[in-house]
């Protein structure tokens, strides 16, 4: 019954700064938000399309997607309302495009409406998208808690240059969703009551929600697992050690979801040098002088034990992979040679390739050094890792120095800094990475040649190791244009495998599962990484 | 004494001041406008003979010290002259200043404020050596010893810090420090008051032995009457930044003429049960007033037991009375008109130095 | 009683002791003195010689610790002052003993306007509330010669000149008509023509308020302006003891006789050299075992090195009345005393 | 006092200094903790000869050696990758020590040096005074981002990473925390302006430079000592912030205040881990205290004179 | 006294510019991107557009003087709308965070009362701690009060807060369960319980803050009575037969006062600059959690804000200690 249950408290450790997911892209800000904000469909746990807004999902079979992969149509549910009591129409929809899509806005979601020529009302029901060009995957717009239908009444002020201004509407938005805002406090808390004209009448359980945020994640875990002061705490990342103790406190538990976050070491493969001159390190132009070496670089894997990371690193919450893409399973390629750590393997390689141990015990070849400078962002795991890579790494000879950059400056991107990791002014460095959604294509795709970063792009670029091999590139072509999901996957894994068993240019360590805390008067708790873990609070209920 | 025998030889003069004044501004307002001045020196002249000591008395913040610093130009000056051996202290260029240094020196109040406590004896009565030769560090210590010796400090101090010292022999340590460099002229400013009576006669003893070893000149500022008759040869009495009176010692004490310096020393206590009890004491009522706001006319106006009209309204210039004697005061006419405003105009006869009779 | 009437105030082999790092130091040696009603009785010494805290052992206002009373009694009236509970001390303090400090110008507490702390004795002794205060306030000022009194109890301490201050301490003083008045060299701080006034002002409240004053100086003058009886100290110990004209017309000590030769005066014969006190004042360590003065005395012979001379009366008389002196030569044989 | 006392051979200021330095009990026992500390991370690693850094490449016994309580092997036992408490806390503590010394020393000669200069010369103190409020004012944070971005690579290349990262964190945490020291010894220096044997030194004719030399800054030692000593815990926290902003030492690189921050994590089930550098930390910041409370008395020519 | 006052705000005015104009290039020149908070997953053309929506890319002189116009007239105008009920700010461009997109004033506005309360109780209640403790131990110097005190001190200076914090969290909150280790800004003190409530939640944060303060000012507390104790006129009260508590409470501690009031005024910025890792600790989200994310995730439209409203506390509480120790003390005045 709705209401029934009083309130719930949910914990983010990284505060939520606004509720409108089209001007922020922080994670915690569209999960947040998606409590209140829906798209048309998301998707479910196991990464499954399903309709949220609308009576069917679009699909060839029954006509939503056009033959030609040009257009998209979009039956909205009859009878929704907003929580404010007005009817949801298409006219929202087609709003909520042109809210984004406006070139002044500077929507944080515009990615999900690439390709997307018209978004026009048929009906006050039906919506039909138009694209480009023939798109193979084009249930992305308005697909996922990226992207959640905004009220026109609402926004209609707040288009273009216009839309920092409605603050009040930024942060009190008019939803579909089970819960509406009563209280925005800026990346503090959030408070929510049921929404009286939420389709399901008998949901929410809760009458009230809480979400605040700040602090850290092992604060937050033991709020939930140790004092029991909150019923959810989000992305309780911590050590196994302190998850063991937690979990057995009794007062909750923990649950694990796999995505597609990999941790990985990305090598560079050209020359950060820094006796080169600004402007040519770490460029295509000097290609890096040791890591260029295949075999150096599938040594250097070798010597990982991974499953010890894992160990000390997730405990539950990982698994050692040899993928860029883990999943969805399609997606994934089947390797595994990499899992199991081969020394002696490493250092035959690195002897074969000339690199032979000297006086003080590191390689050296042509009066070489093997000396790699290894860089990560703040984080107590990969400082973790560092140590451990670094100390098997010396075991093969290799001298390694270590470098950490605050988070703010490694993710940031700012071209004037030397400490991006886009710069990468390193020879090899460590970080996470997924893509939203299911569907791999643009994440893939990132590694041909023409997306390295350089100074002329003002160091923007995902191919981040400088990767560039034709094939690759007219593999990645080819994908675009490919539909079929089999075909498609086919393609997936063979780019995947190139990037990493083939090259050894990325070499992936850890598939970080996401791990999230409840109280064990918590029910209906359905960890999603495809979607919002938001995704199902009007499932929620309290234990009794 | 003075005109009792006079002089044979004729006395040059080595200090002469003209119409010293030095201001201490006061800043007051938004913009820290210059409203008004701590008039610490009103304009004053006097002229210090070679080889004699002029006293300089009056009451606390009436200005002795100000005039004594001044007279080293260790304060700019806000207007007026010193002219020492001729050349004018007052226009010195600094590098100057710092070549003339050497000749005039100066003995300051408190012996244990005036010495840096982290300093031994030896480095403190070197530091003007330091600064103003370039000899050795041997013959610099050999010059210490020989000033420890003079000034009669055993040489075993030397290592010693000046806590360790009673307050007269710091006070020698000044003396010593004062000496170093051969001085001619030595400001003393009140270099007994903190001392003890059984130590302040060692130290004027000290002096004025030294006075007479090496010829020194001295401005002898204090405000121990009974002291500055002892020691001076002339002396100059000073009220609110003014000279009331600058007479020769014996004139002065047996018949002061200005009303201050009268008061001033019916004032002084005599250590004579049966004396005291029959003196006859001029008690002024009141306060001094600020420097800052001096009054109109005679600055002593306010206090004066005699005062007239006339003094609330002109201001008395100081003006030589009797032969050898100078007063600022309306009550007290001059006897010689042309010689007012100023010492210049006459010999000053020098009393004489070594021949004071020994009685 | 042989010599006039009962002492206000008896003090009896009062003994002082610092107990610092470097050992204790006996700053009072056994003083004994007593103080008849209405006298003035001048204390003078040189500095160190133990008269500030003779005085403020009697009223316990020395820091303890450092300082401690080891020995002796301190009678006022039929009371031994050094006996009581320190709240029977604090009624006897201010009231019946009033205190002038040395130094004016820290004396008064500077953030607290004189209106205040002159009323604060006659609240604290005399039961006043604020309006009776503040009259006797007024009453005080105008007593201690400070014109205006009404507008200067507003005024906080630096506004006031460094004689101002100094009356304002006789004041607050001289609040609660203490029979005993105590001023430690009140005027030492001050110009010759500010002293001048002050010594006029308490010659004058003495003869309208007939209170027994103890008055400590080294001015050997101003001792002679005003002082009835007077004591030399050296050294933690009162070295004579006689009335003032006696003390001047015939000093015994050697101490006393040096003291006097060196100061020079405004008038009177000019000297051509000072006469000076060689040597230093001794270092107060141990309770001493020989004469103090020894070192820099012209008379001293073996016995003065070997013991310390107890005061003995000069012709008839006993200690502490008429004339007496600590010291083994005697000056009116100009031989060794027996 | 000295002056009768037997004619002693003549001792040095700093003699003295320890003469009365001696008499400080908490003084004595502080610097005796403190030179124990100091003899702890720079002897001791000469005699518990075990890689602070070093991890058991072999990943079953590295399992096994990890998280181990304090035993005859571990003397302090092991953290949570193997590694040897006792070493790393010996390592980490030359490089806290010695950049809490460092940084202290460049944050007091800055200090010292605008705090003479503004209450000596009367012209410049409003100027200096208010870049004193000024860098009170900035954010420390971004101040410090900035210089590691502007300075971190040359320094580097200069000096090695390690020296180039001391250099920058010492001259990072000296530059942001002299404003105290300042404000403390300019109104030393403009009350002692006012003594006479700075006027005495004058009427010499000694000029400025030496006059501060000679007069000033031997007078102000007092304050600066207690300002030095706050400096040194001031500079060790500081130090274990900075390396949470990755602009501090490299990773692998122990240091006190990393420790107890890392240790923190495992404060529940391993206690004795935040509690080794803790301690450390505390009794390093006890002792300089002391031991400048000692330095202050010793120093101070009124309590040594007595 | 006032034409001190006006003339110390005159020229605290330039002053004050200048630190705006350096505080602003130097968060600019900062390394760090508002895009770092941006996932990984958003492609760079997207974050291009973004940035260039936020008016990132504008010359850096444009921004300052945009921020200065925003700063000096538009938010006062604001303010005075608000007051007043006009509406002459209306379509004027106010601060705007980058990061929520909000404006900055009103962030501010709605931080204001948890850093007050838990900031300013902990300064407030380490002052009461602090005075006392300073007193007695000086008027009982080297006692065993004393020493420990001073133990407790040094122990409070070393030893950081993000340790105490999470000690005390452990104990109070996991073991004991007393307080709750997460501060709620949202509880409204209505009656008794949401009082008891608030009370508990700031417990934990104010006992770290206060001990820190309280270690601090205790010591200067000490060593001005130490000073104060031996002074003439504290002899000049006893002889006139006060009590000692009188003594020491009246005369010596008032004086003591005049040096430590402007220590503790120069101390009550630091309240509106937050206690930063005090804060995050217990999620108090006050001004400095504020200024600390938006540092990280180079907002800096934020962080000039704050760090300017911060340099002008600074500046005008220099002033305000200044005129403090002449009102306490009738030596000094300003004219
Ligand atoms: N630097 C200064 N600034 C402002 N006023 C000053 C300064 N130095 C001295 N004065 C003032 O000038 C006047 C004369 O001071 P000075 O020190 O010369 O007096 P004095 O006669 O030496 O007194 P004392 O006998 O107390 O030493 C006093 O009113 C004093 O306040
Ligand atoms: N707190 C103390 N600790 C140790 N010795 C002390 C202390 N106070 C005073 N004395 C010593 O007691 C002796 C007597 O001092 P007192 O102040 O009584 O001298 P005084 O005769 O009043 O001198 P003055 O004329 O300078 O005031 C001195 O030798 C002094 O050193
Ligand atoms: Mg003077
Ligand atoms: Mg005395
Ligand atoms: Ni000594």
């Amino acid at each position: 019954e709705r209401g029934a249950d009083g309130n719930v408290k949910v914990l983010y450790s990284q505060a939520v700064s606004i509720m409108n997911a089209y001007l922020s892209s922080g994670t915690k800000d569209v999960e947040v938000g998606s409590i209140v904000l829906e798209p048309l469909a998301g998707f479910d746990e196991v990464g499954t399309m399903f309709p949220r807004l609308v009576t069917e999902l679009p699909s060839l079979e029954n006509g939503g997607i056009a033959e030609d992969l040009t257009s998209v149509t979009w039956k909205i549910t009859p009878g929704l309302l907003w929580s404010d009591g007005t009817a949801f129409t298409a006219d929202d929809v087609v709003f909520t495009a042109a809210y984004c899509m406006d070139p002044a806005g500077g929507c944080a979601q515009l990615a999900k409406y690439e390709g997307v020529q018209s978004v026009e009302a048929i009906d006050p029901l039906t919506v039909k998208v138009t694209f480009t060009g023939p798109k193979p995957n084009p249930l992305v717009a308005f697909v996922g808690a990226e992207s959640p239908i905004l009220q026109k009444a609402q926004f209609a002020n707040c288009t273009g240059a216009a839309a920092p201004t409605c603050t009040e509407a930024n942060f009190n938005p008019i939803g579909t969703g089970p819960f509406m805002v009563t209280d925005f406090k800026v990346n503090d808390s959030v408070e929510f009551v049921a929404n009286p004209n939420y389709r399901d009448p008998a949901k929410p359980n809760f009458a009230t929600l809480s979400v605040k945020g700040g602090g850290d994640a092992a604060s937050a875990a033991r709020a939930v697992m140790e004092t029991g002061e909150f019923d959810y705490a989000w992305n309780t990342q911590i050590n196994p050690e302190l998850q063991a103790a937690m979990a057995a406190g009794g007062k909750g538990q923990f649950v694990t979801g796999f995505g597609t976050l990999v941790e990985r070491i990305e090598m560079n493969m050209t020359d950060p040098s820094p006796d080169l001159p600004e402007g040519e390190r770490s460029t295509a132009m000097h290609p890096h002088p040791i890591l260029s070496d295949v075999n150096v670089r599938k040594a250097l894997s070798m010597a990982i034990d991974r499953s010890l990371l894992v160990e000390v690193g997730y405990g539950a919450s990982g698994r050692p992979t040899c993928n860029l893409v883990p999943a969805p399973a399609i997606y994934a390629s089947p390797n595994t040679d990499c899992i199991a750590q081969d020394m002696d393997g490493a250092k035959a390689l690195l002897d074969a390739a000339g690199w032979v141990v000297g006086a003080d015990g590191v390689r050296e070849k042509d009066g070489k050094r093997f000396k790699l400078l290894y860089q990560t962002s703040v984080n107590p795991v990969r400082q973790d890792f560092q140590a451990l890579i670094k100390g098997w790494w010396n075991e093969l000879g290799v001298e390694v120095e270590l470098k950490t950059i605050d988070s703010g400056i490694f993710f940031g991107g700012d071209p004037g800094s030397p400490d991006t990791f886009q710069k990468f002014y390193a020879d090899v460095e460590m970080y996470a990475n997924n893509f939203p959604g299911t569907d791999p294509e643009p994440y893939i795709v990132a590694y041909t040649c023409d997306k390295a970063p350089k100074p002329e792009s003002q160091w923007q670029g995902e191919n981040i190791n400088r990767f560039c091999d034709p094939v690759f590139d007219e593999l990645a072509a080819k994908l675009i244009t490919t539909k079929g999901e089999a075909e498609r996957a086919a393609i997936v894994i063979r780019m995947n495998e190139m990037l990493t068993k083939d090259t050894y240019t990325i070499v992936p360590l850890v598939d970080r599962g996401r791990l999230s805390a409840h109280s064990n008067t918590l029910g209906g708790v359905v960890l999603n990484v495809w979607d919002s873990e938001m995704h199902n609070v009007q499932d929620w209920f309290r234990i009794k | 004494m003075l005109d009792a025998k006079p002089s044979v030889k004729l006395v040059t003069k080595l200090v002469e001041v003209k119409d010293l004044k030095m201001y201490f501004p006061i800043h007051t307002g938004l913009f820290r406008r210059h409203t008004g001045d701590v008039k610490a020196v009103d304009g004053i002249n006097f002229d210090i003979y070679q080889g004699e000591t002029l006293g300089l008395v009056g009451e606390s913040g009436c200005g002795k010290s100000t005039v004594g610093r001044a007279l080293l130009r260790l304060y700019e000056l806000t207007a007026g002259s010193v002219t020492i051996e001729g050349e004018d202290i007052a226009t010195l260029e600094p590098e100057a200043l710092r070549k003339k240094r050497p000749m005039m020196q100066m003995v300051f109040q408190d012996p244990q404020a005036c010495l840096n406590p982290r300093m031994t004896v030896a480095q403190i009565v070197s530091e003007p050596l330091d600064e103003h030769t370039d000899w050795s560090a041997d013959q610099k210590l050999a010059k210490v010893y020989e000033l420890m010796d003079a000034v009669g400090l055993n040489r075993v101090f030397a290592n010693r810090y000046p806590h360790a010292f009673s307050g007269g022999q710091r006070q020698r340590i000044g003396i010593a420090r004062a000496l170093a460099l051969n001085p001619k002229f030595i400001v003393c400013d009140e270099p007994i008051a903190a001392l003890d009576v059984s130590i302040q006669a060692q130290v004027v003893n000290l002096l004025e032995d030294l006075q007479e070893k090496l010829g020194l000149t001295y401005l002898f500022i204090s405000h121990d009457l009974s002291m500055v008759r002892h020691i001076a040869d002339r002396v100059a009495v000073m009220y609110l930044g003014r000279i009331a009176e600058i007479s020769p010692r014996e004139p002065l004490y047996a018949d002061p003429l200005h009303p201050y310096a009268k008061a001033l020393l019916s004032a002084v206590p005599d250590p004579d049960p049966s004396r005291e009890a029959t003196r006859q004491r001029i008690i002024l009522k009141g306060d001094v007033p600020s420097p800052s706001n001096p009054p109109k006319g005679c600055n002593f106006c306010t206090r004066c037991p005699e005062v007239i009209p006339i003094c609330r309204e002109v201001k008395p210039e100081l003006a030589e009375v009797r032969p050898g004697r100078f007063v600022a005061c309306h009550l007290v006419p001059a006897q010689n008109n042309n010689a007012a405003g100023s010492t210049s105009g006459t010999t000053v006869q020098k009393h004489n130095q070594q021949g004071e009779p020994e009685q | 009683m042989p010599d006039g009437a009962k002492p206000v105030l008896d003090v009896r082999g009062l003994q002082t002791v610092f107990r610092t790092r470097g050992g204790d130091v006996h700053a009072v040696n056994s003083v004994s003195f007593h103080l008849e009603p209405g006298e003035l009785l001048g204390v003078v010494g040189e500095s160190g010689s133990g008269k500030s805290v003779t005085m403020m052992s009697l009223i316990g206002l020395l820091p303890m610790p450092p300082a401690e009373v080891r020995e002796g009694e301190v009678l006022l009236g039929d009371m031994d002052i050094l006996k009581i509970s320190p709240a029977q001390l604090r009624d006897v303090r201010g009231r019946r003993i009033g205190f002038v400090f040395q130094d004016p110008m820290t004396s008064l507490n500077p953030v607290y306007n004189i209106g205040n702390q002159v009323m604060e004795p006659l609240r604290r002794h005399m039961g006043m509330n604020k309006a009776q205060a503040y009259t006797r306030a007024v009453e005080l000022m105008e007593l201690v010669g400070i014109p205006d009194p009404e507008r200067r109890l507003k005024d906080y301490p630096h506004q006031f000149s460094g004689g101002m201050r100094q009356r304002v301490m006789i004041a607050i003083a001289l609040a609660c008509d203490p029979e005993v008045l105590i001023a430690d060299e009140p005027t030492t701080a001050l110009d010759v023509t500010i002293q001048a006034q002050i010594i006029e002002l308490v010659k004058e409240l003495r003869t309208k308020l007939g209170m027994a004053i103890v008055w400590i100086t080294h001015d050997l003058g101003v001792i002679a302006g005003i002082a009835d009886r007077v004591i030399v100290m050296y050294a933690g110990q009162v070295v004579e003891q006689a009335p003032v004209k006696e003390l001047f017309a015939n000093p015994q000590h050697p101490y006393t006789r040096a003291l006097l030769k060196t100061i020079p005066s405004v008038t009177g014969e000019r000297e051509t050299r000072l006469k000076v006190i060689e040597g230093q004042p001794p270092i107060l360590g141990a309770a001493p075992t020989a004469c103090p003065f020894a070192p820099r005395c012209g008379h001293a012979f073996d016995r003065c090195g070997a013991e310390n001379p107890i005061r003995r009366a000069l012709g008839a008389g006993r200690v502490g009345y008429g004339h007496d002196v600590a010291c083994h030569w005697d000056a009116s044989k100009g031989a060794a005393h027996a | 006092m000295t002056d009768t006392a037997p004619l002693a051979k003549p001792r040095s200021q700093w003699a003295d200094v320890w003469v009365q330095f001696k008499t400080h009990k908490g003084a004595l026992v502080g610097l005796f903790v403190f030179v124990s500390l100091v003899l702890f991370v720079s002897v001791g690693p000469l005699i518990w000869a075990k890689d602070p850094t070093f991890i058991n490449p072999d990943g079953a016994t590295m399992i096994r050696t990890r998280n181990k309580p304090p035993s005859l092997e571990w003397p302090l036992g092991t953290d949570q990758l193997g590694r040897d408490m006792l070493a790393r806390m010996m390592k980490g503590g030359q490089v806290s020590i010695a950049v809490g010394l460092t940084a202290m020393v460049i944050s007091i000669t800055l200090g010292t040096f605008v705090g003479v200069i503004a209450g000596y010369f009367k012209r410049l103190d409003n100027v200096l005074m208010r870049v004193t409020d000024l860098f009170l004012a900035l954010p420390l944070l971004p101040l410090l981002l900035v210089m590691a971005m502007l300075f971190r690579d040359p320094l580097s290349k200069a000096f090695g990473t390690e020296g180039g990262t001391f250099l920058l964190i010492v001259v990072a945490i000296g530059l942001t925390s002299w404003m105290q020291a300042a404000r403390v010894v300019r109104g030393e220096v403009l009350a002692l302006k006012e003594r006479e044997f700075v006027l005495a030194a004058r009427s010499i004719g000694t000029p400025s430079r030496r006059m501060i030399l000679r007069h000033i800054l031997p007078n102000v030692m007092s304050p600066i000592m207690v300002a030095a000593t706050l400096g040194i815990a001031n500079a060790i926290i500081t130090e274990s912030a900075l390396s949470f902003l990755g602009l501090g030492f490299p990773p692998d690189f122990p240091t006190w205040g990393r420790l107890l921050f890392d240790g923190a994590e495992y404060i529940q089930q391993f206690p004795e881990r935040v509690i080794w550098p803790g301690v450390a930390i505390s009794l390093t910041v006890l002792s300089v205290n002391y031991i400048g409370d000692g330095l202050r008395d010793a120093l101070d020519p009124r309590i040594r004179g007595r | 006294m006032l034409t001190f006052t006006l003339r110390r705000l005159m020229f605290a005015i330039p002053t004050l510019l200048f630190i705006s104009l350096l505080i602003f290039l130097l968060v600019d020149l900062a390394p760090g991107s508002p895009m770092s908070q941006i996932p990984l997953t958003v492609p760079p053309d997207v974050r291009l557009k973004i940035m260039e929506a936020m008016g990132v890319n504008e010359p850096v002189f444009v921004r300052y003087f945009l921020w200065l116009k925003q700063f000096f007239v538009v938010e006062p105008l604001v303010l005075w709308d608000h007051w007043f009920g006009t509406s002459y700010s209306d379509g004027m461009q106010r601060i705007v965070s980058w990061q929520s997109r909000s404006p900055v004033m009103d962030i501010i506005v709605e931080r204001m009362p948890q850093t007050l309360t838990v900031i300013g109780t902990s300064y407030v209640l380490g002052v009461m701690i602090a005075l006392p403790i300073g007193i007695y131990s000086a008027y009982r110097q080297y006692s065993w009060f004393d020493q420990i005190g001073t133990f407790i001190a040094m122990i409070g200076f070393s030893v950081p807060t993000f340790f105490t914090g999470l000690v005390l969290i452990l104990v109070f909150a996991v073991n004991l369960q007393w307080f709750p280790s997460i501060y709620d800004t949202s509880l409204r003190v209505t009656d008794w319980d949401s009082f008891l409530a608030q009370a508990r939640q700031m417990a934990m944060p104010v006992m770290v803050l206060a001990l820190f303060n309280a270690a601090q000012i205790s010591r200067y507390m000490r060593s001005s009575m130490l000073e104060n104790l031996g002074a003439d006129y504290v002899r000049t009260a006893r002889a006139k037969g006060l009590s000692e508590r009188i003594v020491v409470l009246k005369h010596v501690v008032r004086n003591s006062m005049i040096p430590v009031v402007t220590v503790i005024a120069l101390g009550i910025p630091s309240i509106f600059g937050g206690a930063i890792i005090t804060e995050q600790v217990f999620r108090v989200n006050g001004l400095g959690a504020l200024l600390i994310g938006a540092i990280q995730g180079s907002d800096l439209p934020t962080v000039q804000t704050l760090t300017f409203i911060f340099a002008v506390l600074i500046v005008l509480f220099n002033l305000i200690a200044d005129i403090l120790y002449g009102m306490l003390d009738p030596r000094i005045r300003y004219d």
